[in-house]
């Protein structure tokens, strides 16, 4: 087994652990943010898979694009509140 | 079929086959939970790991990526660029598919206030009564 | 309606807390539709045959789910094994791929002479998949704006602007520069080393939502508006469809297409593969912000 | 080569350039959409004018690079005849779901439904002609996004969760699909459709990959299944159908679904090979889930009280017997199938948008008994739907009545699946009958009390134009079959 194998399983296995925590986890945000980590574990695997293309586009999209949108969703559908801001907002669900 | 052999093959095959754990994982959750969040993440999961199985299929071991150096274009020396290409297509439908879904969610939550789709269904018929 | 009182195990863990309904706040008081909805959800709890489907569904769930994944591993481990030279997708198709990017395309990354040239029907499509999904999300999220809402913005705009983080606008002043020239290299390389429209368009994208979250939208409105929106993913995409219709049209009907191929390794060489990766690379740039700004403010 | 032979990739270009000019100029997206639909029918029928005659199959490369590189087209009888079927439907419903679009969905935001037809205009056009499967994966998610858009246009709680339920099936359909084109292409290392054909037949015979190749047939099967709505997925579809406007509902299940079912005949007929597909078993699978779905459907419309929910899942019970129809054989048996997507994606629509005129003058209540009478109020609406039920049912003259005697021709000779195939077409035919006659003697018995709820519906006119057409294909194609049946094995043939 090489290094390179090697340090393979170890992303590999990182991608497993995050996908399944962001299953049982429980709080919407932190599940967002293991998805971004699942992101970035992604394009440093696609650097060792010898894809560069993929790297910086997953970087970009599933860790830049991809969160800020669930952010905003969140953000939207009040899961995530700015301190001392316990009722405002409610017109946005309107 | 004999275990010890099914098992070696698992092993030749583990970024695969960690792939379609994968696979599994994110269509676990695309269908199993009732969040629409935690659904539009599992269809993340489910679509990289199919992009990972993709790009494994053609990664090649010891070769360099297919940007052709020095004008050497001696298919010996870099990997399939196929599978790249396709995933790079897959990237750019999956982060729709999730704009969209991220938007029906949004707009389920105003008119419900819920995200469960379970308590959706049930405030549909309550409402058709 | 909290979780943990008697509800089984598995359910527990496949369900969030933080939708709890017991969490959502009514609309606003005294409203007819909180009154419906609230009847609602008190019979919600007790709709039997609802009870009964949902305590069978996630076992019936696991099963399947069991059953796919064996499926699927044992199916994987039957394929051609991982990281070899003889399995079957290295053969005259990849190899002509590699072959023929400098030579056909004239391109010397070979995943860009792929896309846009080899398989350039995929990737005309695959540009629409993005102009259709953002005019999906503005199905589901465009909001007309009346002069009410567009004052409020403006006033909340001001008050974020002297309430933000200073941390984040110094360093998105020295980041944002830094990050478009990245996009743009990466576009305008597209031919030359990795990456191409779809790379460096989403990271322009991302530049882009950086400058909104960080100077608000006012500022951003000021070089980004719906009309440039428009112009530019009209323009690029039509572009793109020429380009494309004209190469379809003389593949196939044997003509020689002018295409100036250049010195392979030069920035002005590789046919039409520049000007098609900067048309994708503003259409993603713009849709990427677009969907953010959609989602923030209900307007591009 | 011929210049008509063109045609097809610049009417797919044309309608992506249309969608996205009319972005540009909103005002005319009706203008632009009926326009392009017109052009990429009047094309379609001179490339089915000039295969039909030559009677070959060309391809057509789509780029500077042949065969195994580049994409490619491939163009045959069949291919443009249902390009030419997908634009005149798509046309139609257009036309004639109109005027509840202008009534029901946002003003500011109703070009963006005819933005999104040209879409499907282009993806459907592009998955009857393409050669490459990863270009139908694209082309399929185009039109996944673009029908659900045209769902979500109408604004309300119930549409907005039926789009959910549906693009979440759509989304599990689509990655089946996409892994199974994966897994073949990690197989046999091609992605068009004639390479790929050799390959698997010698992948098949050489045995070394025998497990994943019926795997792969599953999940292209499943997937696709899936999308169309076959026996045990057909979930989403009574939601869906039920609660968009009646254009959307007519090209969802008119001919959305259908683009779905000649993709899959496509892949068995030319990327699986009839012989690999019949002889794993999965044809079988087909057939049983056709046969159910035939049943279950027609008993669940029977249950439901909403007429529209009852078109819908009438809509299973027919892509039941298309699936059946598959199942039987890859002769007759996939004729019949064909013939039955035409009928089909015929009388849907038309059931569809004339189910919405008559709850129009019911006081807007799709309710079985607010119906009652309706057809008194609006009489062409009446009619329309008294012959899609009887061409659904089966009754003599009319399309559905030619489609089940070419089921039950196939069905004769396809051994021990004759008695099956005649058991599931009587009782089908049965509980047709039950649920389609029951909604329309309704519709035609008197109401009690008549006159207040007498409401003239808008642009009554283009309906009647449009219905007149719907009627006159119907009838026309039910009297006059054997051609299009001879048409449809010929092309049927070519296929391969």
């Amino acid at each position: 087994m090489t290094e390179l194998e090697i340090f393979r399983l170890i992303l590999l296995t990182f991608l497993v652990v995050c996908a399944a925590a962001s299953a049982v986890s429980r709080s919407m945000l932190v599940t967002v943010i293991i998805f971004m980590t699942y992101g970035l574990v992604m394009s440093i695997l696609w650097v060792v898979l010898r894809a560069p293309d993929l790297a910086v586009t997953e970087a970009a999209v599933g860790v830049c694009i991809t969160s800020s949108l669930f952010f905003v969703t969140l953000r939207r559908l009040n899961l995530i509140r700015k301190r001392g801001e316990e009722d405002a907002d409610s017109e946005e669900g309107k | 079929m004999n275990l010890l052999t099914v098992l070696g093959r698992i092993l030749d095959n583990y970024e695969e086959c960690a792939a379609m754990v994968l696979f599994a994982i994110g269509f676990f959750m695309l269908i199993l939970h009732r969040n629409l969040i935690k659904k539009i993440i599992g269809m993340n999961i489910m679509d990289t790991a199919m992009y990972l199985f993709l790009a494994s299929i053609g990664y090649i071991e010891g070769r360099a990526a297919p940007v052709l150096e020095d004008g050497a274009a001696d298919p010996a020396l870099y990997i399939n660029p196929i599978p790249t290409g396709l995933v790079l297509t897959g990237i750019v439908v999956s982060v729709s598919f999730t704009a969209i879904m991220l938007a029906l969610s949004v707009r389920l939550y105003r008119r419900y206030r819920t995200l469960n789709l379970d308590d959706i269904y049930t405030i549909i018929r309550e409402e058709r009564k | 309606m909290k979780k943990g009182s008697k509800r089984p195990s598995l359910r527990q863990l496949w369900q969030d807390t933080d939708l709890d309904l017991s969490r959502i706040r009514p609309a606003d008081p005294g409203d007819d539709d909180q009154v419906r909805w609230e009847q609602a959800h008190a019979r919600r709890l007790d709709a039997a045959e609802l009870r009964l489907f949902r305590r069978a569904y996630p076992v019936l769930c696991v099963i399947l789910c069991l059953i796919l994944s064996t499926a699927l591993v044992l199916t994987v481990a039957y394929m051609p094994a991982f990281g070899r030279e003889d399995s079957p997708t290295n053969n005259e198709v990849a190899a002509r791929y590699i072959e023929g990017a400098t030579a056909e395309a004239g391109a010397v990354n070979a995943v860009a002479g792929m896309i846009i040239y080899f398989r350039g029907f995929d990737t005309l499509g695959e540009a629409h998949v993005l102009f259709s999904s953002v005019c999906a999300v503005m199905i589901l999220l465009e909001v007309e704006p009346d002069r009410r809402r567009l004052r409020r913005e403006r006033a909340e705009d001001r008050l974020y602007d002297l309430t933000r983080d200073s941390v984040l606008k110094e360093v998105t002043r020295v980041l944002e520069p830094l990050i478009f020239l990245f996009g743009l290299y990466v576009i305008f390389n597209g031919h030359l080393s990795s990456g191409g429209g779809f790379s460096g368009g989403t990271v322009i994208g991302a530049g882009l939502i950086l400058h909104a979250v960080a100077f608000g939208f006012t500022d951003t409105e000021r070089f980004f508006n719906r009309k440039v929106f428009d112009v530019i993913r009209v323009a690029a995409l039509l572009f793109y469809s020429a380009v494309m219709l004209y190469f379809f049209y003389t593949g196939a009907n044997d003509l020689d297409a002018w295409i100036p191929r250049g010195t392979p390794g030069s920035i002005f060489s590789a046919g039409f593969i520049l000007p098609v990766n900067l048309a994708v690379g503003l259409e993603v740039a713009c849709t990427m912000y677009a969907m953010f700004s959609l989602f923030r403010r209900g307007r591009v | 080569m011929s210049f008509v032979l063109n045609f097809p990739a610049v009417s797919i270009v044309l309608s992506l350039a249309a969608s996205v000019a009319s972005v540009a100029a909103r005002r005319w997206a009706k203008q632009i959409s009926c326009l392009v639909v017109v052009l990429g029918m009047a094309m379609s029928a001179a490339v089915l004018a000039y295969t039909a005659s030559a009677g070959a199959a060309f391809t057509y490369v789509m780029g500077q690079a042949p065969a195994p590189w580049g994409n490619e087209l491939r163009i045959g009888i069949l291919e443009p005849l249902f390009a030419l079927l997908f634009g005149l439907v798509l046309l139609l419903c257009i036309l004639s779901g109109e005027t509840t679009l202008s009534e029901k969905a946002d003003p500011k935001k109703r070009y963006l439904f005819f933005v999104l037809c040209d879409l499907i205009q282009a993806s459907l056009f592009a998955l009857c002609y393409t050669n490459d499967l990863f270009t139908s994966y694209v082309f399929i998610e185009i039109c996944t996004i673009a029908s659900s858009g045209i769902l979500m246009i109408r604004d309300n709680g119930p549409t907005a969760t039926a789009a959910t339920r549906y693009m979440i099936f759509s989304l599990v359909g689509s990655s089946l699909f996409l892994l199974g084109v994966i897994m073949l292409y990690g197989v046999t290392g091609h992605l068009l459709m004639e390479p790929l054909r050799k390959a698997v037949a010698s992948v098949w015979a050489a045995g070394t990959y025998r497990l994943p190749l019926r795997v792969i047939i599953v999940l292209l099967v499943v997937g696709l299944g899936i999308k169309s709505g076959l026996f045990p997925f057909h979930f989403w579809m009574a939601d869906t159908y039920g609660t968009s406007l009646p254009g959307a509902a007519g090209i969802l299940s008119g001919i959305v679904s259908k683009g779905y079912i000649f993709l899959l005949l496509k892949l068995v007929h030319r990327v699986i090979g009839p012989d690999v597909f019949y002889a794993s078993g999965a044809q079988n699978v087909l057939f049983l889930f056709g046969v159910l779905g035939m049943i279950v459907g027609s008993i669940s419309a029977i249950h439901t009280s909403d007429v529209r929910h009852m078109i819908a899942y009438s809509s299973a019970a027919q892509i039941g017997y298309i699936y059946m129809g598959v199942g039987i054989s890859p002769a007759l048996g996939t004729v019949a199938a064909l013939f039955h997507v035409l009928t089909h994606a015929l009388t849907k629509p038309a059931l569809f948008l004339s189910a919405s005129r008559l709850a129009d003058v019911s006081g807007g209540s799709n309710d079985f008994h607010a119906l009652q009478g309706s057809a008194h109020r609006n009489r062409v609406a009446g009619i329309v739907f008294s012959v899609g039920s009887m061409s659904m049912v089966g009754i003599p003259a009319f399309m559905g009545f030619i489609s089940k005697i070419q089921f039950a021709l196939a069905g004769a000779q396809a051994g021990a699946k004759m008695l099956p195939t005649f058991i599931a077409l009587a009782v089908s035919t049965v509980l047709n009958v039950l649920y389609f006659m029951r909604t329309v003697i309704r519709i035609y018995t008197p109401a009690p009390e008549q006159g207040e709820h007498v409401v003239r519906a808008r642009q009554q006119l283009v309906f009647d134009g449009t219905a007149l057409c719907f009627i006159g294909l119907n009838v026309a194609i039910g009297l006059f079959s054997q051609p299009v049946i001879e048409l449809l094995g010929r092309g049927l043939a070519l296929l391969g």
